[in-house]
């Protein structure tokens, strides 16, 4: 039985009159696959943005690794240890690829104006170490031989790796991954899911958004479903599937 | 145009750049000679004037060109600084600080505006952080103009005059300095000072760019969420900006005082905000040797236009047709527009920002225009 | 601390008062400015049938004093035509004078960038700036190249406080004009209470301020002082605030594009006071913007009207006859040109380091006035008429300040009371002292007076 | 009390004033997400061209008020022409480009229409033929003339006609749905260009009645007033939140208002220490002080961060 590693409490979240999160509480725990699925609308992204600091949430709180997670300080959250992905692809276009993963470093290394400007030794190591990395998680998501070349003209799966690169970079302990296989074809998602095992082995926990019920069903230990901002079911795949609530939210579509 | 092969070989071979050092180090070396004799002093003044433009549309790069934040009133900085050095070292208050204490004060000073000025506007974007950067800019001036009374700090609008030229150790730039024999006008002795400074701007702004830091800020440029989550402190990084921009500014305001001997508000108008910013984006924004290209281009062609728009007119239609000064502004509105037409990304982009205008998707550009 | 100051000021004031009784005479100069590029002497030219001179002439020609600047130009331009109609002959050759027009754009920066060029152009002299704030940092060039200047409309003190024995101005500066006008505003206009209104310019700002100071110094009482700007069109604001306080006198520093629109919405208001400015203000211009508003309002020109002035009336139907109305300093750089032309004439050259000596001698009767110069390069006299505006244009008032006498007065009057601040500020403690004092001060008082009425009987007989 | 009436009545005109030329503004800017930095010099060309129009017939006989609208049509005319054509070389080609690229050349247009103009109607400041009633009427001791009241009436006028245009009409739709997203629009076979132009076009008239009101109100056209007018009507367009009709006339009104009450009472209320002279700066001190509290402007959109 491994330990928590984050613990939501109660999470509210309203948008003017709409409810986007109703008292959602929810547990990951160390080293597992964690999938978030519900309908559109449901207040994945949302929650997802309450998680990682974007959104401030109106009720209750978040306990990450023991520690309280501060609203409305995404760059705080990151240095905590939590990195994401957007569900519509978030890269910095004008930058290569090979810097998209450097800038992904930025929260663990140190070096200030002084360093910048002065070269000093620490710098210069720390820099080289950068670069080291960054090259090292190219290779990881396979995307190494696109390293110079603008993110904005990476193919789209392409885009996606290298914002799990990123994510990486920043030596998370939860990496959430909101929509990951979206518009990705059947090689491409067979590729995305080795990887995200490949993460999971690696010691790191995964928060997964997905549509693709079936990648979301054979990756995931635990599932959670939410419908209208609150949470209907929290169980393994096998058991949600069957949940009628789930069946009902999903209109008794095809979830099997 | 010697600079410009010249940097552009730095990028490619290894071997190239002590040769293009040595190259474009003579070259900068002999320039103020070979244009004094050449042209004439007064293109020597321009020189020195493009010198610290250049200094100038360096700092604003980073503020816009770096990390993306639209700032309309940049020229405050520059006047932070000129009137430092116009207060510590003029009769005004009977203090005559030296250059060495005033410059570095002054880029500090202006350092601490920027900060000060930058806090505020974290939260705009856009548009908004243009207008209120350009109010800010209007509140310096407009106080530089009225702190006369009741206390007299900045002497209003009479300016203040009879600045100390810079001295530097036993010499004064503002006479012919004699060394060994050989002489050195003052005008080139100038140039030499602003050169150094200028390129100690340029090496501070190319090892900015790649660390850390400029990493951080063309992040923020690219996508201020993405930034965010990926750790970076949106709020310091952006101050940073601010302040290491208005630092150069600072620097640059100082020697123009001392250049100068004489500061008034009027030097520090809206306009001047406005064209440095022109100088950024005309030459390339993001891109170091695009904005010396931009700083250089925006202070002579107006003076090549002075000096052509008259005797041209001569030349072809044998008379003056058109008033020679409104057809100079003419030219050079039509030159901005002209070029922003042909070069959208500017003369002299960086290498990303060719890439991203060799026949893209408008979908790329479309993002670009949020 | 007042007692060392007797001797001084004993000094100053014999100095002035030696100065005027003896008109002509030249007090001992300081050597005129090093002239380091200057050529080495040209030997006395030989048949050479003619050598031109050039003059540069500097003024803003674009951006929102563009129209001015042309006015200054054009003053420039005719003078240099009439010489050239002329055919004037120095130092043996017959001189062809061009005209070197650069614009400034009132920008400081750009101000020193021309006189580089103009220096570079190998330029004799140089006529203006138009602005002072580009005047000043340009002055420094013009010196270091020992090329004489002469401004027709700078008006900052500053700029010839500089010690630059090159700068010259053929205008009142602010502290001349500001003081007449205070006088006017207390005196003829019987001012008690007084609203100033500037446009935070130097010129404005500066003659605001001297007229606030001449006010004061008469008895006047400043009710408000207010200001504005060189671009604003709306005063109601200001002068709805200037109405509650209810002034005999508005005075404005600034110029016409300003004073003209104010002037008619102050009219609108209902504000009652008599309107007042300077030279800014003083043209066709401000009757056109103002409307009707503008009758019955005031305004100063440095020097004497126009056609008051031999040749002066000439001048005015040539200038407006080639380039339409005057605007506004056009007479004067018209007059600098000629003051600089002048002394060649004097000098028999046209080398600058020869004829610099010259202008600060100069005795010209120019079209605005008669045109001597102080030590510093300024204006002496400086007399200054008012205009008051009469059926649609401006109607010659009276002319105030120019006469020696008055300096004289002045001068005796500050001197005596030196004397018994002196007097009181020793006080008890040092009572020899205050007796040697006393008697000094009344010593020097009698010389003093003594000395006034000579000069005043010089001045008479001249 | 007389005196408080009288500066809420200045504020009102030159808020007006500032809120007919923000207008121009805002229009372009709620379509294209443009700053039309060249607007102002729109307004000035509008100015200068009704006032030769005037100045030619000024004694030709007709009624005042047929030369008025005669002025009023021919600055109209050129404006729109003029607006169009700016849109057409300057900025449509930069649609796609970097969003800075259009600022430049914004103001390069501005730079080359200050300049033709100079070239045109000269250097000198031209006065407004005293054509008009300078009648002033008289409301609880203070006084508004008859044209300051047409200025006043004629900018809520244009803003009613505006947000009828936009929220009412067909073109109007077309127009939202541009400035919602412009490739949406175009699918739904909205002709983007041609709103484009539209926008512009209507944007210039508007200009072109500003510049008159200006001009006749403080009697005084020069080829310089668009500079400072601009940027003053700019402020009070992202004062009121840019891109919302209602918002440049509230931006300007409070901008006018501010400026007003600021210059009226600030040095009584500070004892001398701040007084007119920064009058020009109380409003960007509220611009600065509303954009931190609610940082799209008063009436603006709330544009949240979306994440």
């Amino acid at each position: 039985m491994s330990s928590t590693l984050l613990e939501a409490r109660a999470i509210d979240k309203h948008f003017g009159g709409v409810t986007a999160l109703r008292n959602v509480s929810l547990t990951i725990r160390q080293g597992e696959i964690y999938g978030l699925i519900g309908p559109n609308g449901a207040g994945k992204t949302s929650f997802f943005n309450v998680l990682t600091g974007l959104y401030h949430p109106d009720g209750g709180e978040l306990i990450f690794a023991g520690e309280k997670l501060q609203a409305s300080a995404p760059h705080k959250v990151a240095k905590l240890g939590i990195a994401r992905t957007f569900q519509n692809i978030r890269l910095f276009g004008n930058m290569t690829a090979m810097e998209n993963v450097m800038v992904g470093r930025h929260v663990r290394t140190h070096a200030g104006v002084f360093g910048a400007v002065l070269h000093d030794r620490r710098t210069t190591r720390e820099e080289a170490a950068i670069r080291r990395r960054a090259e090292e998680l190219l290779n990881y998501v396979n995307i190494a031989d696109r390293a110079d070349d603008l993110a904005r003209h990476l193919s789209y799966g392409d885009q996606r790796r290298l914002e799990i690169a990123r994510a990486l970079a920043t030596d998370p302990k939860l990496l959430a991954l909101d929509e990951p296989a979206a518009g990705m074809n059947g090689t491409e998602t067979a590729s995305l899911r080795e990887l995200i095992e490949g993460i999971r082995k690696d010691g790191i926990t995964v928060l997964l958004i997905e549509h693709d019920v079936k990648l979301v069903m054979g990756l995931c230990d635990r599932v959670a479903v939410l419908d209208y901002g609150e949470k209907i079911c929290e169980d393994v795949p096998s058991l949600v599937q069957k949940d009628p609530k789930v069946i009902e939210a999903y209109l008794g579509g095809s979830i099997a | 145009m010697t600079s410009m092969s010249s940097l552009n070989a730095l990028r490619t071979d290894k071997r190239m750049v002590i040769a293009a050092t040595v190259i474009m180090g003579i070259a900068l070396a002999v320039l103020p000679f070979i244009i004094g004799s050449g042209l004439g002093n007064s293109w020597l003044r321009i020189l020195n004037f493009a010198l610290l433009y250049i200094m100038l549309a360096l700092g604003l790069n980073i503020v816009v060109g770096f990390a993306g934040l639209l700032d309309l009133g940049y020229i405050a900085f520059y006047a932070v600084g000129a009137y430092l050095y116009a207060l510590l070292a003029s009769p005004h208050f009977g203090l005559h600080l030296p250059v060495w204490v005033i410059i570095p004060a002054g880029a500090a000073l202006a350092g601490i505006f920027g900060a000060l000025l930058g806090a505020p506007t974290l939260r705009l974007r856009g548009d908004y952080l243009a207008i209120v950067t350009l109010g800010f800019g209007e509140i310096v001036r407009i106080f530089l103009n009225n702190l006369n009374a009741p206390v007299n700090i900045t002497n209003g609008p009479q300016g203040i005059s009879g600045i100390d030229p810079i001295h530097l150790g036993g010499f004064t730039l503002a006479k012919p300095i004699s060394l060994f024999g050989f002489t050195l006008p003052s005008l080139h002795a100038y140039y030499y000072l602003f050169l150094a400074l200028a390129l100690f701007i340029v090496f501070v702004t190319i090892r900015l760019e790649n660390s850390r830091i400029g990493r951080a800020w063309v992040a923020i440029r690219e996508d201020e969420i993405a930034a965010k989550s990926c750790g970076i402190n949106t709020r310091n990084i952006k101050l940073l900006a601010f302040t290491m921009g208005a630092s150069f500014g600072g620097v640059a305001g100082g020697l123009f005082a001392g250049f100068q001997g004489f500061v008034s508000p009027e030097s520090f108008n809206l306009m001047e905000s406005v064209m440095v910013l022109c100088m950024v984006v005309l030459g390339g924004m993001g891109n170091i040797p695009g904005v010396i290209l931009g700083g250089i281009l925006l202070t002579i062609l107006p003076e090549i236009f002075r000096h052509g728009s008259g005797p041209v007119q001569v030349a072809i239609f044998g008379k003056i047709l058109l008033d020679p000064e409104a057809l100079r502004m003419l030219l050079f509105g039509l030159a901005l527009i002209v070029v922003m037409l042909y070069r959208p990304a500017g003369l002299w982009p960086s290498t990303t920002r060719r890439r991203e205008f060799r026949g893209d998707s408008t979908n790329d550009v479309l993002k670009e225009g949020e | 601390m007042s007692y060392s100051r007797i001797p001084s000021m004993t000094l100053a004031i014999a100095a002035a008062v030696a100065m005027i009784g003896c008109g002509q005479k030249e007090e001992p100069k300081p050597a005129p400015a090093p002239a380091p590029v200057a050529a080495p002497v040209p030997p006395p030219p030989p048949p050479k049938p003619e050598v031109t001179v050039q003059l540069g002439h500097v003024a803003p020609l674009t951006g929102p004093q563009a129209h001015l600047g042309k006015d200054n130009e054009n003053g420039a331009r005719m003078a240099i035509d009439e010489l050239n109609a002329k055919g004037l002959e120095i130092g043996g050759a017959k001189i062809k004078f061009v005209l070197v027009p650069e614009d400034d754009q009132a920008d400081p920066k750009q101000g020193t960038i021309v006189a580089q060029k103009l220096v570079d152009a190998k330029v004799s002299g140089v006529i203006g700036h138009l602005n002072s704030g580009t005047t000043i940092p340009a002055s420094k060039i013009y010196f270091d190249a020992g090329i004489p200047q002469i401004s027709g409309s700078a008006t900052n003190p500053k700029y010839t406080q500089q010690g630059f024995a090159t700068a010259f101005r053929v205008m009142a500066n602010d502290v001349q004009q500001g003081k007449v006008l205070g006088g006017f505003a207390t005196k003829q206009l019987a001012g008690k209470t007084v609203a100033i209104i500037d446009d935070r310019t130097a010129y404005g700002q500066g003659l605001a301020d001297e007229f606030e100071k001449a006010v004061v110094a008469s008895g006047g009482k400043v009710v408000t002082r207010e200001f504005t700007t060189d671009k604003a069109t709306d005063f109601a604001a200001i002068l709805t605030k200037i109405k509650s306080k209810k002034p005999d006198v508005l005075f404005y520093g600034g110029m016409d594009a300003q004073g003209g629109p104010m002037t008619k919405q102050m009219k609108s208001l209902g504000l009652k006071a008599k309107f007042l400015t300077g030279d800014g203000g003083c043209t066709p211009e401000y009757i056109k913007l103002a409307g009707a508003a503008s009758e019955g309002q005031f305004c100063s020109l440095p020097g004497v009207p126009l056609d008051q002035m031999p040749g002066g009336k000439a001048f005015g139907d040539a200038f407006n006859a080639k380039y339409g109305q005057i605007q506004l300093y056009a007479p004067y750089v018209y007059d600098a040109v000629m003051v600089m032309v002048d002394s060649m004439k004097r000098a028999n050259s046209v080398e600058s380091a020869k004829f610099l000596p010259e202008i600060g001698k100069s005795d010209y009767q120019g079209v605005t006035t008669k045109i001597q110069f102080d030590d510093k390069g300024d204006l002496k006299g400086g007399a200054i008429s008012l205009y008051q505006v009469k059926d649609g244009k401006w109607e010659y008032r009276e002319t105030i300040g120019g006469s020696v006498v008055a300096e004289v007065k002045e001068a005796v009057k500050e001197a005596a009371t030196a004397v018994k601040d002196a007097a009181v500020a020793t006080g008890d403690a040092a009572k020899d002292a205050m007796k040697d004092a006393a008697k000094e001060g009344s010593k020097v008082a009698a010389e003093v007076s003594k000395d006034a009425a000579a000069a005043k009987a010089a001045v008479e007989k001249k | 009390m007389d005196i408080f009436i009288q500066q809420i009545i200045n504020g009102l005109v030159l808020g007006s004033i500032y809120a007919l030329v923000a207008l121009g503004y805002t229009m372009v800017y709620g379509i294209m997400g443009l700053i039309n930095f060249a607007h102002g010099e729109v307004v000035m060309i509008g100015a200068m061209v009704a006032l030769t129009v005037i100045k030619l017939l000024a004694n030709s006989g007709l009624p005042v008020f047929i030369i008025i609208l005669l002025a009023l049509a021919a600055a109209a005319v050129v404006c729109m022409a003029v607006g169009f054509s700016i849109e057409r070389i300057a900025y449509r080609p930069l649609r796609h480009a970097p969003k800075l690229a259009p600022l430049i050349t914004a103001i390069g247009v501005s730079i080359v229409l200050q300049n033709l103009s100079m070239l045109i109607w000269g250097r000198n400041y031209h006065a407004f033929p005293p054509i008009l009633p300078t009648s002033a009427h008289d409301v609880f001791g203070a006084t508004i003339t008859t044209l300051q009241v047409a200025i006043v009436l004629i900018a809520t006028l244009m803003m009613a006609g505006l947000i009828v245009l936009i929220h009412r009409t067909r073109l109007g739709r077309a127009m939202r749905a541009t400035s919602e997203n412009p490739s949406i629009a175009q699918l739904m076979g909205v002709n983007i260009n041609q709103i484009i132009s539209i926008t512009f076009i209507i944007g210039s008239a508007l200009a072109a009645v500003a510049g008159l009101m200006v001009s006749a109100n403080y009697s005084i056209a020069h080829y310089y007033m668009g500079f400072m007018l601009g940027l003053k009507a700019f402020t009070a367009a992202v004062l009121g939140g840019i891109g919302n009709i209602a918002g440049a006339v509230l931006g300007g009104i409070l901008l006018g208002l501010i400026e007003s009450l600021g210059a009226g009472y600030i040095g009584d209320l500070t004892g001398g220490f701040l007084g007119s002279h920064y009058q020009d700066i109380f409003a960007f001190f509220v611009l600065i002080g509303v954009l931190i509290f609610r940082p799209s402007g008063l009436v603006g959109e709330k544009v949240s961060e979306r994440a």
